[in-house]
């Protein structure tokens, strides 16, 4: 069970803000490889993966990292602090 | 280190800030203002909770150990908030004023880029995401 | 641009500064404090009454002219100073931060070696004369 | 007749703040070697011109600057303000 959490224009699209899931992704694409495959809003969401951000347990990682252990992942568009 | 709704005073941040210690020598602050570019009602800017205190706190502690300042300060806003409005400041404390600057422009160019914060701003058009500049993210490898 | 010899209250000065205007997306300020390197027991800041006034002037209006600032403030104090007053200020505001942080520089390198302010510090050891720093003329070349 | 103003160090060599000269002196170097005649603690005052700063009408300027239709001259060290 992992807590997946969407912020700025990715919670917009995707409708909410945070859910539950159960998974066995080995890495951050292969959970959003899950997520596009679950619907269309997600699809949209996740087509330019060029253009998100993913934070691991409140550490910013890349979509090649390892989730074993994780029990927080966010998606995010750039940030535009300051 | 704050992350706050309520506005702030920077008058009264700045008047409290590093009061009263004698191996300051130069004192830096930024405020980042909401800035109407025309027709701008308002500005929402949604955080992190909980990352946005890690990474504030991680940036910060980097700036005082690698300028050896003397005090810093943070503060960030978050919420609806309107033009002319403070969204956030920084304040550096150090014994030169090369120091006090730096240490001011790495923390706003960590915070632009690095911190969780995101803005949308409401006009006449209807509300829109603002995007993250290319200009933003290559400031930081001047550090 | 004001040069006085009474002591002037930074935060309340940031708060009057700017105020209200809408343009205005970034401000940066920068004091200089009197610091305590161990001893000093005051410091007497001279200057050149006329010519004081026209230097400063001539470097503030610069900087307005070449980063458009929507703001700017420069004070300096003259006579008797003790360790943690306050020697002066700039602040400086424009549309984006790298513009106020660079006049905010500007103003400070130029006011460093261009305004005819001289420091003496007393201790105790005696008085002695500030000597002016070969890296403050040489941080006008990057201007 | 020409203001002559002293600040910081050079004024306390020389004593006095400010004094008014008649003086032929073509150029703020001709002055200073008028001065440097004059007395002794004039001499140690301006005997390293290179730690001297000189302003004409209270615009920096060069030793080798003219004198002609100045008013007021200022001898001082490097600036150390802000």
């Amino acid at each position: 069970m992992i807590e997946v959490l969407y912020f700025a224009w990715v919670r917009e699209r995707i409708g909410l803000p945070r859910e539950s899931i159960e998974t066995q992704a080995a890495t951050v694409a292969d959970l959003v490889a899950e997520l596009r495959a679950r619907e269309d809003r997600y699809d949209m969401a996740f087509s330019d993966v060029s253009a998100l951000r993913v934070a691991l347990d409140q550490e910013l990682a890349g979509f090649d990292a390892p989730l074993a252990g994780v029990r927080e992942v966010a998606f995010f568009p750039p940030m535009t602090g300051g | 280190m704050r992350v706050q709704a309520e506005p702030f005073d920077v008058g009264a941040e700045l008047a409290a800030f590093a009061a009263g210690r004698q191996d300051v020598g130069a004192e830096v602050s930024f405020s980042g203002v909401v800035r109407d570019d025309g027709g701008l009602a308002a500005m929402e800017i949604e955080h992190y909770p909980g990352m946005t205190e890690k990474a504030l706190a991680k940036i910060e502690a980097e700036a005082v150990a690698r300028w050896d300042l003397k005090a810093s300060l943070v503060i960030h806003r978050y919420g609806r908030l309107e033009p002319g409005e403070k969204i956030m400041m920084v304040a550096t404390a150090a014994g030169h004023r090369a120091e006090a600057f730096e240490a001011a422009q790495f923390l706003m160019d960590y915070l632009k880029s690095r911190a969780p914060f995101w803005k949308k701003e409401t006009g006449a058009d209807g509300a829109s995401w603002v995007a993250a500049k290319d200009a933003d993210e290559d400031a930081l490898e001047r550090w």
